[in-house]
């Protein structure tokens, strides 16, 4: 259970700024998830989380340190690791039931093995209705949903998901992040997972990471202590999370105050 | 209307640009009795199986291999010199080396129509390639597209509106160059009639000639139009 | 003796006599053998199809034939069907009557054809300032443009497109056939493939009887054979009447074949002849016709009895290219000498 | 080398396709001489002079033109059978009308080259903006952009890799009809001299012309090229 | 102060749905957003909230009823409905600081007049030094931040908001709220916004509308009572608050229940 499956060890990315310079945007940053793990990533906006999802993902190559998978270094991108992207990133020439279905088509599994499934996952996120839709008849959440469909059905065992439920109202956001922990649990996936909602991290995540602003470090990793199956409603109530929620809020603030340039609050 | 109006009224000389009163009495005769033997419609369909053809295959083998050559530097870089070389050149200038390698049959008429599609596709295709969304590449390859797979179900149907425009535009200069080819030892086939006929001052026959070559290559642009509704209708959508 | 599996002639598809051999497939008939048409459009295509081999005969302007015999081409002349007699005319506007009055204007003809050689000569013969005429390659219908523009004063070409210039206020000013006078004369010629004339000989032999069957024919019948030709190129009658009546016909005697005698004028004597002919670009076909042609030169005969025009028309086509010192014994024959 | 093998070799009739150890010799003898009393280089000013000066026209009306008709339904309606028809006719064809019209001067020579490209650039744009990104449109519009600011700001700029493309294989097109244009009454450039040269089956000047017109027309390819990663450097990028 | 900016009068609105019907996504919508008003718009994802949007921006027609501004029918988009999309939407081919001063320069505003409010934005919401940078040089949030100054800079009198602050982190968030309510009270800018946050909502909206599950209807409309300036910290403690987003979330979660298909939580 404590095997690592993804390790970053003193990884630091830069970019190619306008003119001369290069911007560091990630510095000397080393974090494990463990296999089976669900981790969150919050930091402020613009601080290099996607980045981090990108080099897990093979997207991207680290100028300095390793990236591993398995202990293996990374060195592009595989259908091991599912991904969810900050933008939907469907299709556009596929209606919704063939941007679900695109990762098993592509593996070449039989038809039978997951034309079941994916009709559930349609049902689950609320889609049934627009299989045939295209991804440019859909509102920006049923986008997400689809997105998140199309990553659940290949069943993953590494989920990478960048603000997966963003543009998805109180309730839906609910269901989806049931449905979440529901595939995590029965699948023993890993997943890291980024997110600008602490109570979110809260309800889903084994630890939550949070970064500091550009060039984003790891500034802490806590451990969330509530048992599962967790309620919404009932966590709300606990005094460990009132206090864990303070002082991520606090850590995040201060953060994000740092790169928006205001005083700290 | 413009037309007749400049053929009545003496602007053009009838014997240049014949109003369309006397071109329709040529498309009576020749309906007829045909040109040089050989009925109309036989002039016009040798020469739209001749371009269909050549167009097939140039579209088959130059789309693929244009968005090869896109994707990967390597093979884009052996190959580019030879294609944009050969693209500019006069297709007329060509035709007696095209009768050394090809004959004078219908090989070497293919061969100068499909060329003349086939460069400028693979130039399009090519170039349409860095217009393929990166975000989209990535999602099918975190769901394990192969390479293979990328190119038929991503790189292909997004550059898909674009390599229709260039298609079409390929499709209009291996038409235009039907003439070069019907120039090899034809005696048929709409470019051969006009330029026969030009050097009898049958200029009726060959504003005849050149009305139905535009309204083929017309109808040609108007079947890929239709196509692309029918095969790319999210162009241009955001998704 | 073995025949081909078909006999590829190439043809302009002007009206000349030897289609109504293609109507009535005459040729066929006497090969034994079928003969296929191939048009082609310019003389540089011809030459182009003789160098890929794809064609065994053809019928086409002594100045490409010049040019492919210069540039070492294998194909040699095996005879003369028709001379330029009034088929090709020097048209100007009104006002202009002669070759001297065309300094300082502009003149147009088709490039690299019969007319614009015969267009160059007659300004030489004129003794025309060359340099002060303005001239322009146009195809015959641009021609027909340019002149109804107005931008152009004169233009050498054939019919239908001089009957054109004419309808529109233009004036003959000369013909081919003046030059005739000066011992010059511009003409077609039949052409065959080296390769074809040595494995087949006996069918140049049977072609070019055929060839003068069908110039009998035409003079037995004029008005029939245009008919059936005006037809059969979908030409108007009237085209084909004055092309055909424009053309003068050798007698048969002037239709000969005589091998050696040509290889040596063609490899030898004929690259020899150039480089002897002073003042002109040596590497340039089309300066070097432009100075064929020396009224008074002597030259030997290929054939003694070739009427004397015949012998004209030949000495010019190789005149073209070489001077030719001295000729061995006549080694060939003639038709109808069997 | 493969050319140079095939012709020692005796694969291909030298006559047809002489040895690049010819061409060489060819060239030195052009250079110093000239083709027909014309230097090398002045055959190649005239005919890219022609070229380049038809190019800008072309490109600066055809884009906005296309663009235009892309964009306002009606006026593409308009327009649009007028380009379709034309543009697949073989410009050769056209020449005694161009002449009838423009004359036999350099008006005729620039008429032919401009029109091949003109009429793809025109189709290659307006098909390019459909490809335009509706939402980025409105934006525009709800900060103010006016009909024609939008068409500047917006939609040429996000047209833009396409219409390089289509730019791209415009004058690829017009580069070819180079050799129709100067088949009119000229006297130097680098089409008239390959006309000219097979006329005489002077091969080796065809060649050398040939290889010319390949390496001219490359190299304004590579031009746009660089263009194009200059002022359109967001090719591809997702915002 | 009354006097309504925005009307639309029994709007519907249909899609053409894949094969041959039509989804009915607007139902008989009635409402009214005053002049200086700043009213939230909440609902289950894909009830029709940014078809709304789209036809008070002039992007769509409706197909039945009316929609008007300042009483004359809206026929397409102006300068004076400014709109931040639920997509950043922002122009690749320009540096960030031309596309925030995209509007004035269209507008043919002064540059002198506009330059200064430009940097100062910039600075706000936290891209000085991402000026120059292009729109794929950034980080999701960060071009969200982009599309905001962008459709502030004009000082439009009316602004359309779908989801603007989705992306961002809690912090940064609040920031851009704090911004944006300090905007609308020194302009009196008449708001409609997105949100799926009903804290957001109860942070910023004079009066909040719920809509009901597809085909969208408005099924509440809730004044906000408390007074301005707001604290977020403060205004959690208040205890018609708890009870405003009780009922508030009440209502979407039972939409979004019936959009998703489950049974009513
Ligand atoms: N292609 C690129 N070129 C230059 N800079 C880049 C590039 N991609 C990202 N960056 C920079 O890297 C930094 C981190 O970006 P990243 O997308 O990882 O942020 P993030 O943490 O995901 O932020 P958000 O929460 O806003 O999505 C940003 O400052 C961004 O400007
Ligand atoms: N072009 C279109 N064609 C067909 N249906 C469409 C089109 N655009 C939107 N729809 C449908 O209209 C409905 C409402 O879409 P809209 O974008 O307004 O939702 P929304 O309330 O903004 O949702 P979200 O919160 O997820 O953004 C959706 O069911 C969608 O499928
Ligand atoms: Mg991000
Ligand atoms: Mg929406």
């Amino acid at each position: 259970m404590s095997h690592p499956r993804i390790t970053l060890e003193h990884v630091s990315k830069q970019f190619a700024a306008p003119g001369a310079g290069r911007t560091a945007v990630l510095d000397n940053v080393s974090l494990t998830v463990n296999e089976g793990e669900f981790v969150c990533l919050l930091g402020p906006s613009g601080c290099g989380k996607s980045t981090i999802l990108n080099l897990v993902a093979g997207f991207e190559q680290p100028d300095h340190g390793r990236v591993l998978l398995d202990h293996r270094p990374i060195s592009e991108p595989g259908p091991e690791r599912g991904m969810v992207f900050q933008q939907p990133m469907l299709f556009p020439w596929l209606t919704v039931r063939d941007n679900v279905t695109f990762g098993p088509r592509m593996t070449g599994a039989d038809k039978a093995s997951y034309q079941a499934d994916a009709e559930r996952y349609l049902q689950l996120v609320g889609l049934q209705d627009f299989a045939e839709h295209y991804p440019w008849q859909l509102s920006g959440g049923m986008r997400q949903r689809a997105a998140l469909a199309r990553a659940w059905l290949p069943k993953p065992q590494t989920l990478l998901m960048d603000e997966p439920f963003g543009a998805l109202d109180a309730q839906t956001r609910l269901a989806m992040q049931e449905l979440l922990t529901d595939i995590w649990q029965r699948t023993r996936t890993t997943i890291l997972f980024v997110t600008h909602d602490v109570d979110e991290a809260l309800f889903l995540a084994d630890r939550v990471l949070v970064m500091s602003a550009r060039p984003g470090q790891i500034r802490e990793s806590l451990t969330v202590p509530f048992a599962r199956p967790r309620n919404p409603e009932e966590l709300l109530t606990d005094s460990a999370y009132g206090q864990l929620k303070r002082d991520i809020l606090h850590a995040v603030r201060e953060e994000a105050a740092k790169s928006l340039g205001l005083q700290p609050a | 209307m413009l037309w007749q109006l400049s053929g009545s009224l003496g602007w053009v000389d009838p014997l240049l640009l014949p109003p369309p009163s006397d071109l329709w009495q040529t498309v009576q005769e020749l309906a007829i009795s045909g040109y040089r033997q050989t009925p109309l419609w036989q002039h016009f369909a040798v020469s739209t199986g001749r371009a269909l053809l050549a167009f097939a295959v140039a579209i088959a083998l130059g789309v693929p291999l244009g968005l090869a050559m896109g994707l990967s530097p390597l093979f884009g870089a052996v190959l580019n010199p030879f294609v944009q070389f050969l693209r500019p050149l006069p297709k007329i200038a060509l035709i007696p080396l095209v009768i050394v390698w090809f004959g004078i049959g219908e090989g070497a008429k293919f061969f100068l129509i499909f060329i003349s599609s086939f460069l400028s596709i693979v130039v399009g295709a090519s170039a349409a390639v860095h217009g393929v969304s990166q975000g989209r590449l990535r999602a099918a390859r975190t769901l394990g597209a192969s390479r293979r797979q990328q190119f038929v179900h991503v790189v292909l149907p997004d550059a898909l509106p674009e390599v229709f425009t260039s298609v079409r535009l390929s499709i209009g200069i291996g038409w235009t160059s039907l003439i070069a080819a019907e120039m090899v030892a034809a005696n048929s086939g709409l470019g051969w009639m006009v330029i026969n006929a030009g050097s009898y001052l049958r200029t009726d026959v060959v504003l005849l000639g050149i009305v139905l070559l535009g309204l083929t290559g017309y109808a040609f642009d108007w079947l890929l139009q239709l196509l692309q509704r029918r095969f790319a209708p999210w162009t241009g959508r955001d998704a | 003796e073995d025949v081909p599996a078909e006999v590829r002639f190439a043809y302009a598809g002007g009206p000349r006599t030897w289609i109504l051999g293609k109507i009535d497939k005459s040729f066929d008939k006497a090969f034994g053998t079928p003969v296929k048409w191939i048009p082609f459009g310019s003389g540089s295509d011809v030459l182009t199809l003789f160098a890929a081999k794809e064609i065994d005969i053809a019928r086409f302007g002594s100045s490409p034939a010049a040019a492919g015999i210069a540039r070492k081409l294998p194909i040699e002349v095996i005879g003369t069907p028709e001379i330029i007699a009034t088929s090709e005319r020097l048209i100007a506007r009104n006002g202009l009557t002669t070759f001297k009055g065309l300094e300082g204007k502009t003149v147009a003809y088709p490039p690299n054809s019969t007319a614009q050689y015969a267009f160059e000569v007659g300004t030489k013969l004129a003794k025309a300032d060359r340099s002060k005429i303005n001239v322009l390659t146009l195809k015959p219908a641009e021609i027909v443009a340019a002149w109804k523009r107005g931008d152009i004063d004169a233009a050498y070409v054939w019919g239908p497109f001089t009957q054109q210039l004419e309808a529109d206020g233009g004036k003959e000013i000369f013909a081919t056939r003046e030059l005739q006078k000066h011992g010059v004369l511009i003409f077609n010629n039949f052409v065959v493939r080296k390769e074809f004339a040595a494995k087949y000989p006996e069918l140049v032999t049977k072609f070019l009887r055929v060839a003068q069957d069908k110039v009998d024919q035409y003079k037995k019948d004029r008005e029939g054979s245009a008919q059936q030709i005006a037809q059969h190129l979908n030409i108007p009658l009237e085209t084909v009447r004055s092309t055909l009546s424009g053309l003068q016909y050798p007698s048969d005697a002037c239709l000969y074949r005589h091998r050696q005698r040509q290889e040596r004028l063609a490899h030898r004597d004929l690259v020899q002849g150039h480089r002897q002919l002073p003042g002109r670009d040596r590497r340039d076909p089309q300066a070097r016709s432009a100075g064929i042609l020396r009224p008074g030169d002597q030259y030997h005969l290929p054939a003694a009895s070739c009427s004397h025009q015949v012998r004209q028309a030949w000495l010019v086509n190789l005149n073209g290219y070489s001077r030719p010192r001295q000729v061995g014994q006549r080694q060939g024959w003639l038709p109808g000498d069997k």
